[in-house]
């Protein structure tokens, strides 16, 4: 099937997929410049003139590794759907996951390789890729290798293994893998705080479906965090289970701001920012107290904690703590989750402890509507062993980078220089690189960096597997497979690296697979010899090979989640509070959080999701402030004012919006917009709150504390509306009203 | 008909009194009176040229290049939207369709009732009546979505025979306007057939000779002629008035068919028709003041016609504010939410109040503070101001009724907002000039005051010595049997 | 049977009277008319009056209108039903409104044509006319032979006829 | 009264939409969007009121900080029974559909009048008022099953009916009934809490049909007699503190 080096052609197959319609890819991947059209009187398998065909893949909208099937007519995808065998998502999916064709048919999409004149200079000229590839080989291997970097973001398993067996084989410096959605979620933190407590570096899964009192802390596991549609799925049948007689679960959210996580909840408890962890040390203190607490091995970190002195710190009365530790404490199911803003400044790490330690309190371990923890996902052979990056790990590169010691950088799945804090210097720092490749699928704000752009495939034109480490029970191998030929001259960046393999001598005993396809049928074995019995024998890698793509990889038949087990004494807790930068003349605490539709900035350039109604205020392809109504009307600014939000670090403008569910100390600010590149959709609207953030770290996580500086706010005295779908007279004769439901 | 030369000089004081207050008694031959109608048809001077071109200009600007570019790019040139579906098209439409209903309606009312005092001015509301429905008649076609495709609500069937939905109370629009237009048409032009035979006589200009002769279908004025435009016209008259009143009513039930808070209303009906009325006297009696004025018809058109036409309105202005607060009583009292929540819009110090404010007080006060005085009826200047005062009121009523009452509705989250675009200003800036321009075009093209007429209420009227003094006397003529 | 004279009056008195000398002298009445630029009552003139036909027009006008009314808003529902609503198919009240509009449409142009065949319009070609009808004076039509006329002309120029034209032959 | 009987070829299509489920998301949006063609119009057009989505979350503020909840409210084309919107229309560009039970938009015998969706009491329709634009690339991935609108005609949610009829004509070309839960419009495909539930009122073992029959069941505006075919479920009061 295949020939000499990469002089080849590879057809791949997929296999039938129950229920949808017969599914099977007649996809041919060509290496080559030279394409062969062939007409429809050689009909490729399967592909019916007027008949769609679904195929399974994974979807890498999000690292949450949603199985979704794509609807692909006459050779163009249509429609992604979700996938009904999927543990994660079991057929559901999210706006952004269906924004996914938009990065695919993204008019503003890289269409073959370019090298730019001048960094930032935006001027690029188009290259063949013998050309592209020759520059990257030569790069590689001329240079020092220590002096190579890879910086990588949202990359999937399957590349990170690859990229990362690649570099200790040419003896460079691992890869650096730094996602600011991990940041903005908290990932590390959560991590963390399960190694320390129990003794395991995996992602809580909570069992939100089958509890019935649910706290949540800041948390937008309802939104972007973890993953979203897995839990959107779990409460949803948290609420279902009223139909069929059983107790209609309850949320709490405890937030600065009414979330969209928070909005369905029964009720939002606003508290200050950053003491999630506070509030969590006085409920728990009152579970203890009242004797509601289940299991008291937790009791030491409660020491000393007087719940009335807290109830004043974070603004919640104590009598209603008081009240909501008694819902908890004496409901059959109580469950509380930690969210991202908990996690997200100084204290983060010890506040998401905290929040844990309700769990541990109320002895929901490993039980229905509990703790769990994730399957184990290190998998020699499939999972990387390279940890993901710290925001201080970062900070070294970058100042390698800044003193010179980088002469190759390479840049995937990553936008540093919109996502990171310009006082982290990144952009300044590449300055003094050598040479900068980007595999960006677009020119986006960091690749406009670059010396050279080799686009890699849009995710629904690459094969690959993601291992889903977090939102099921199962070990999920979530299989990625290309819906349509590749639509543009981009290649596979897995299929780049094992090229270069191939030409480096001591890579290629590494990785001896001439290309991704090859590489992952070779995977199969590795399944297999994890020895757990999984959806589909893996005997034959042949057969293997057809339900993989069929199925959207492989899955354990049985749960392999694991209850937490405490693994060492407690004491006391510490350094929970918030600390916030800048003095009194910033007055406001910037509340920044990951637009529900545009996530991290990384939608921006998809149209549907800019012109997806924000869920809250329903604002659309701008970057708003929310204000309080009070402390709107103390600052004398109205709705659709523009201001100027002032931080230490720096200003962005942003248009008010009054926001009646917000804590009078706080603005919030969505991400996702300011972009200057990144395409039509993207590019020059809106603003950036990263760029009033400082680089400050949690304490013991060392990631981004983002939640950590004040803003005074401005009026500009000009005014902009902000495009919205609510009408605002409406909405607020209607608070009056009520609910027309 | 006193002889003069016996006369009292205190009586002839009194005659000429009498003259003075009655066209229909200060006769004058007939050859005088059609030769000054058609000088005044047949003179174009050049102010009437500039202001010809102007107005096909507005025309050009409003209806071509407008409402060109409006179909080219689509109706999101205008200013509607979601949930303002219905902007200042229909607005104008319901306009226009009230401004249809000064002159046939008047015009057929007032023979109806044989007030004789009518016969100079129909010819000029009759044309009104025609010329505001054409200009009606084309914002539905402006106001569509696919405006090519205007003949798919035809009454014909399909390739598939399926034919329009007669139940769409825009198909009754349609054919009560179709009904109405021919109507008036035909009503306009009955009377004219004389007149234009007239003209086809007395002109100078061998092709107006031409044109004329066959416009007046080779009129004579025979007996049966005569006898059958009398009975035609006695058909007309009583057929036009229910028809008019289905058309406005019709109109009405665009919106009161629906369900929207605001239109539902059973007392719409009659409120749009006397709404229609009193809007078109308002306009007409600005009409017959500038074809008096501008036409140089001083003779014909009197103090006696104003007065008249302003106690019309007077009359109009206390049936319309009792509709409206009947309307708007029912509807406060209801305190139905959705209906609150427009009346909150647009009254009180909501953002719509100052148009329903304005509304008031153009609608009542500035009609009732004109119109209560025989000065105020008579001076041509105060009673304009009355007609247009009144026309800015009823736009604004139908204004409110259109877009004001669609931005609001059950859903507080789904109201709108609307604005007029520059398309649609310049196409409603087009439509009136187009009428302006039609009725300036018709004044030369026709007698704009009906000879003939005028010349039969001049035989049947007399001024009669009873006692000491004269009175004036109608000899019955048209009932001799 | 002769031709055809038309004399013009200024006022009416003087044409009722010459219509009496033309009677005197033996001109049937179906030899005479009247042509004015104002309507003149039969009675007036002291002749028949004219038949009123105009309802044998306008009725089954308003007959076929209220036909193709009911056709509109109940035939074609039949022939090709829709629903929508969830109203019936076929309903009297909101037919009315068509039936009526249809109804009225009719009677109007049947109407205006029963007014055109009536009066029996248009007459491009009829030439006996003169201008000064439609001045206001009232023309009197009447066919006799030439001894006829020698008779009637001076006395209808007595009775103030300030034109007395033989129309066919004048106007060949 | 509805004039729809219960023949073995009638479906009484509906959706059930659980607000206590609801959080919001817009995945039924973007669905929608991708699965009917909606074009995106920008914000210019969006300041003027005409975003073109089939369905709109809409969110109501109750209360007053620090006692304050959201709610979300998600509506689309209601499908009534006796729907105002068709008796309007002059061309019979929107009639109920005698098979489907639901209401049904005719593209190309519109003529723009935008009658219907006046006298849509849910404020659902929505008008195209340019011609929609898809930037090269993006039109690949339109749904060839639906016809892209131009400009100046209406357009509304139609349950998916291209999935409506598929499943149909599958089901009648293998001889069997259609299963509850075959047929999914877009928006209920992608709902990831399952707060939209599709299906038959006409079966009564139809998850739907029972779900109608809860105690939470009301359908928006029910007093206007327009028999909606989507039935809202109440969210739930916990009286929580």
């Amino acid at each position: 099937m295949s020939k000499q080096g990469i002089t080849r052609r590879q057809f791949l197959q997929g296999t039938a997929l129950a229920g949808a319609a017969a599914v099977i890819s007649g996809c041919t991947l060509s290496l080559q410049k030279k394409e062969y059209l062939e007409p429809y009187v050689d009909m490729p398998e399967f592909a019916l003139p007027g008949e769609s065909v679904w195929y399974a893949t994974t979807c890498r909208e999000c690292p949450a590794a949603c199985g979704i099937i794509v609807r692909v007519h006459q050779g163009r995808a249509k429609k992604v759907e979700g996938n009904a065998m999927h543990p994660v998502n079991e057929g559901k999916t999210c706006a952004r996951g269906q924004a996914a064709l938009q990065a695919l048919y993204n008019p503003d999409r890289l269409r073959a390789p370019v090298a730019q004149s001048a960094r930032g200079s935006r001027q690029f000229t188009s290259i063949d890729w013998n050309e592209a590839l020759n520059t990257l080989y030569q790069l590689i291997s001329e240079t020092d290798p220590a002096r190579i970097a890879f910086f990588g973001g949202d990359v999937p398993d399957h590349v990170l293994w690859i990229l990362e067996t690649f570099f200790a084989a040419i003896g460079a410096p691992p890869p650096v893998i730094y996602s600011t959605h991990a940041a903005w979620e908290g990932k590390r933190a959560l991590r963390l705080v399960n190694k320390s407590l129990f003794g395991v570096d995996r992602l809580p899964v909570y069992d939100l479906a089958h509890a019935d009192v649910v706290f949540s802390f800041s948390g937008g596991f309802l939104s972007t965090e973890l993953s979203p549609v897995h839990y959107n799925l779990a409460f949803g049948r948290m609420r279902g289970r009223q139909d069929t007689g059983g107790p209609r679960g309850v949320v709490v959210h405890f937030e600065p701001r009414l979330s969209q996580t928070a909005a369905p909840a029964d009720r939002w408890i606003p508290i200050r920012p950053g003491t999630e962890g506070l509030v969590a040390l006085a409920l728990g203190r009152i579970l203890l107290d009242e004797g509601w607490a289940r299991n008291t091995a937790a009791a030491p970190f409660f020491a000393g904690v007087d719940a009335k002195e807290l109830a004043e710190v974070t603004d919640v009365e104590y009598e209603r703590l008081r009240h909501l530790a008694q819902l908890f404490g004496q409901a059959q199911a109580p469950l509380a989750i930690p969210g991202s803003a908990a996690a997200a400044h100084r204290g983060g790490y010890q506040a998401v402890m905290a929040v844990q330690m309700l769990n541990i309190l109320m002895d929901n371990l490993g039980k229905p509507g509990g703790l769990w923890l994730a399957p184990d996902t290190r998998i020699d052979g499939l999972t990387p062993k390279t940890e993901p990056a710290s925001l201080a790990d970062v900070r070294d590169l970058v100042e390698r980078m800044r003193s010179g010691q980088v002469d190759l950088l390479l840049l995937d799945g990553s936008n540093p220089a919109y996502g990171l804090p310009p006082e982290v210097g990144f952009v300044d720092a590449v300055a003094n690189v050598g040479k900068v490749i980007s595999f960006s699928s677009f020119v986006d704000e960091t690749s406009v960096w670059a010396d050279y752009i080799l686009p890699g495939h849009t995710p629904l034109e690459s094969w690959g597997y993601q291992v889903v480490d977090n939102g099921t029970d199962r070990l999920v191998i979530s299989a990625q497979q290309p819906v349509v030929r590749p639509y543009y001259d981009t290649r596979d960046v897995a299929d780049v690296f094992l090229f270069l393999a191939q030409a480096l001598e001591p890579a290629r005993a590494q990785l001896p697979w001439l290309n991704v396809v090859d590489f992952l049928k070779s995977r199969m074995e590795v399944i297999r010899n994890l020895g757990i019995p999984g959806s589909f024998a893996l005997d034959n890698v042949e057969e293997a090979w057809a339900y993989w793509l069929g199925n959207g990889g492989w899955r354990s038949k049985e749960p392999l989640w694991s209850a937490p087990v405490l693994k060492r004494e407690l004491s006391q807790a510490f350094n929970l509070a918030p600390e916030f930068e800048g003095g009194t003349e910033y007055p406001f605490i910037l509340y920044p959080y990951e637009s529900p539709t545009l996530t991290d900035g990384r939608g921006a350039n998809r149209p549907w999701l800019q012109e997806l109604p924000d869920p809250m205020t329903t604002a659309m392809w701008r970057t708003w402030v929310e204000l309080n109504p009070e402390t709107a009307y103390l600052l004398g600014v109205q709705r659709d004012d523009v201001v100027k939000v002032i931080s230490p670090y720096g200003e962005v403008e942003a248009i008010v919006y009054i926001y009646p569910a917000i804590h009078p100390h706080v603005v919030a600010m969505p991400l996702g917009q300011g972009h200057t590149d990144y395409g039509r959709y993207a590019q020059g609207r809106g603003a950036n709150p990263v760029q009033l953030l400082g680089g400050r770290e949690v304490d013991v996580v060392k990631d981004l504390a983002w939640l950590s500086v004040r803003v005074k706010i401005v009026p500009t005295g000009r005014r902009q509306r902000l495009p919205r779908l609510e009408n605002n007279a409406g909405v607020d004769r209607a608070r009056e009203v009520g609910f027309p439901g | 008909m006193s002889s003069e030369a016996t006369m009292h000089p205190d009586l002839a004081h009194v005659e000429q009194e009498l003259k003075a207050a009655d066209l229909l008694l200060d006769r004058r031959p007939r050859e005088e009176m059609n030769y000054e109608v058609m000088r005044a048809m047949e003179r174009i001077s050049l102010t009437w040229l500039i202001v010809a071109f102007f107005l096909g200009g507005l025309v050009f600007l409003g209806l071509v290049l407008a409402w060109g570019y409006q179909i080219k790019w689509g109706l999101g040139v205008a200013g509607i939207n979601r949930p303002v579906f219905w902007g200042v098209y229909i607005a104008n439409f319901v306009f226009w369709i009230g401004i249809s209903h000064a002159g046939t309606l008047i015009s057929a009312i007032l023979r109806s009732v044989g007030a004789e005092w009518r016969r100079p001015i129909t010819r000029a509301a009759e044309a009104m009546t025609v010329f505001a429905l054409m200009v009606a008649g084309m914002y539905p076609l402006i106001h569509m979505g696919r405006t090519w495709r205007f003949y798919w609500m035809l009454p014909y069937p399909n390739q598939r025979l399926l034919w329009p939905n007669f139940r769409s109370p825009l198909m009754w629009d349609m054919m009560a306007i179709l009904t109405y237009l021919t109507g008036s048409l035909i009503f306009l032009y009955l009377p004219l057939i004389p007149d234009l035979a007239m003209v086809r006589d007395h002109s100078s200009a061998k092709l107006r000779k031409k044109l004329f002769n066959i416009l007046s279908l080779g009129w004579r004025g025979t007996e049966a002629e005569w006898k059958h435009l009398h009975v035609a016209m006695a058909i007309f008259t009583f057929i036009i008035i229910p028809v008019a009143a289905s058309v406005h009513t019709i109109v009405s039930w665009d919106f009161a068919m629906s369900n929207v808070p605001g239109w539902k209303s059973t007392i719409f009906g009659p409120y749009f028709v006397v709404g229609a009325i009193y809007s078109g006297v308002g306009a007409l009696a600005v009409v017959l003041v500038m074809v008096r004025k501008f036409m140089g018809f001083e003779y014909y058109l009197r103090e006696q016609h104003l007065d008249n036409i302003g106690k019309i309105m007077l009359t109009m202005t206390f049936f319309w504010t009792y509709f409206w607060f009947n309307g708007y009583l029912t509807e406060w009292y209801g305190a139905e939410t959705a209906l609150d929540f427009l009346r909150e819009f647009m009254t009180y110090t909501g953002p719509a109040a100052p148009l329903f404010y304005a509304m008031l007080i153009t609608n009542i006060i500035i009609p009732i503070a004109i119109l209560w005085s025989r000065a105020g009826r008579t001076t041509p200047w105060m009673i304009s101001l009355a007609g247009i005062s009144i026309n800015i009121g009823m736009y604004l009523e139908r204004y409110i009724i259109v877009p004001v009452t669609l931005s609001r509705n059950r859903f507080p989250f789904s109201w709108g907002h609307y604005v007029p675009s520059p398309v649609e200003i310049l196409i409603s800036i087009g439509s009136l000039s187009m009428f302006i321009l039609l009725y300036v075009l018709l004044s030369r093209i026709v007698p704009l005051i009906s000879v003939w007429e005028v010349q039969e209420g001049q035989v049947m009227h007399v001024i009669r010595r009873v006692g000491r003094t004269l009175v004036p006397g109608v000899i019955q003529w048209h009932k001799a049997e | 049977m002769g031709d055809r004279y038309l004399a013009l009056f200024e006022d009416v008195e003087h044409a009722v009277e010459a219509l009496g000398e033309l009677r005197a002298l033996g001109v049937p009445e179906e030899d005479l008319s009247v042509i004015s630029g104002i309507p003149v009552a039969e009675a007036i003139m002291g002749r028949p009056k004219v038949a009123n036909l105009m309802a044998r027009w306008a009725l089954p006008g308003a007959l076929l209108g209220l036909a193709a009314g009911v056709f509109f808003t109940i035939g074609t529902p039949l022939m090709y039903p829709i629903q929508v609503g969830g109203q019936p198919i076929v309903s009297l009240p909101p037919s009315m409104v068509i039936i009526y509009e249809f109804t009225m449409l009719g009677v109007i142009l049947a109407t205006l044509i029963g007014l055109l065949a009536q009066a029996e319009l248009p007459r491009w070609r009829e030439k006996v006319y003169h201008p000064a009808i439609s001045h206001g004076a009232i023309g009197i039509l009447f066919r006799c032979d030439e001894s006829c006329f020698d008779q009637v002309r001076e006395r209808l120029r007595g009775l103030g006829a300030f034109e007395l034209i033989p129309v066919d032959r004048s106007e060949s | 009264m509805s004039t729809y009987n219960q023949g073995t070829d009638e479906h009484r299509w509906a959706m059930v939409v659980d607000i206590d489920k609801c959080t919001g998301c817009g995945a039924c949006i973007t669905a929608c969007y991708a699965e009917n063609n909606i074009p995106v119009v920008g914000e210019e057009e969006i300041h003027k009121g005409r975003h073109m989505g089939w369905v709109r979350i809409e969110r109501y503020w109750e209360g007053e900080y620090p006692n304050v909840r959201a709610r979300f409210l998600p509506i689309m084309c209601q499908q009534c029974g006796q729907a105002p919107c068709e008796p309007v229309c002059p061309v019979f560009a929107t009639y109920h559909s005698a098979t489907e039970h639901i209401n049904v938009q005719v593209y190309n015998r519109c003529v723009g009048t935008r009658f219907c969706a006046n006298n849509c009491p849910y404020i659902t329709r929505v008008f195209n008022w340019f011609d929609p634009v898809f930037p090269e690339p993006l039109q690949e991935q339109l749904n060839p099953d639906v016809t892209v609108r131009s400009r100046g005609i209406m357009e509304k949610c139609t349950f998916c009916i291209q999935r409506i009829r598929r499943v149909e004509e599958d089901a009648k070309a293998a001889g069997r009934p259609i299963e509850d839960g075959e047929v999914q419009p877009a928006c209920v495909q992608a709902c990831p809490t399952e707060a939209l539930v599709f299906g038959d009122l006409n079966d009564p073992n139809s998850k739907v049909a029972r779900l109608a029959e809860s105690r939470r069941a009301f359908k928006l505006l029910e007093d206007l007699g327009t028999e909606p075919a989507v039935i809202y479920l109440k969210g739930g009061d916990a009286h929580v503190v």
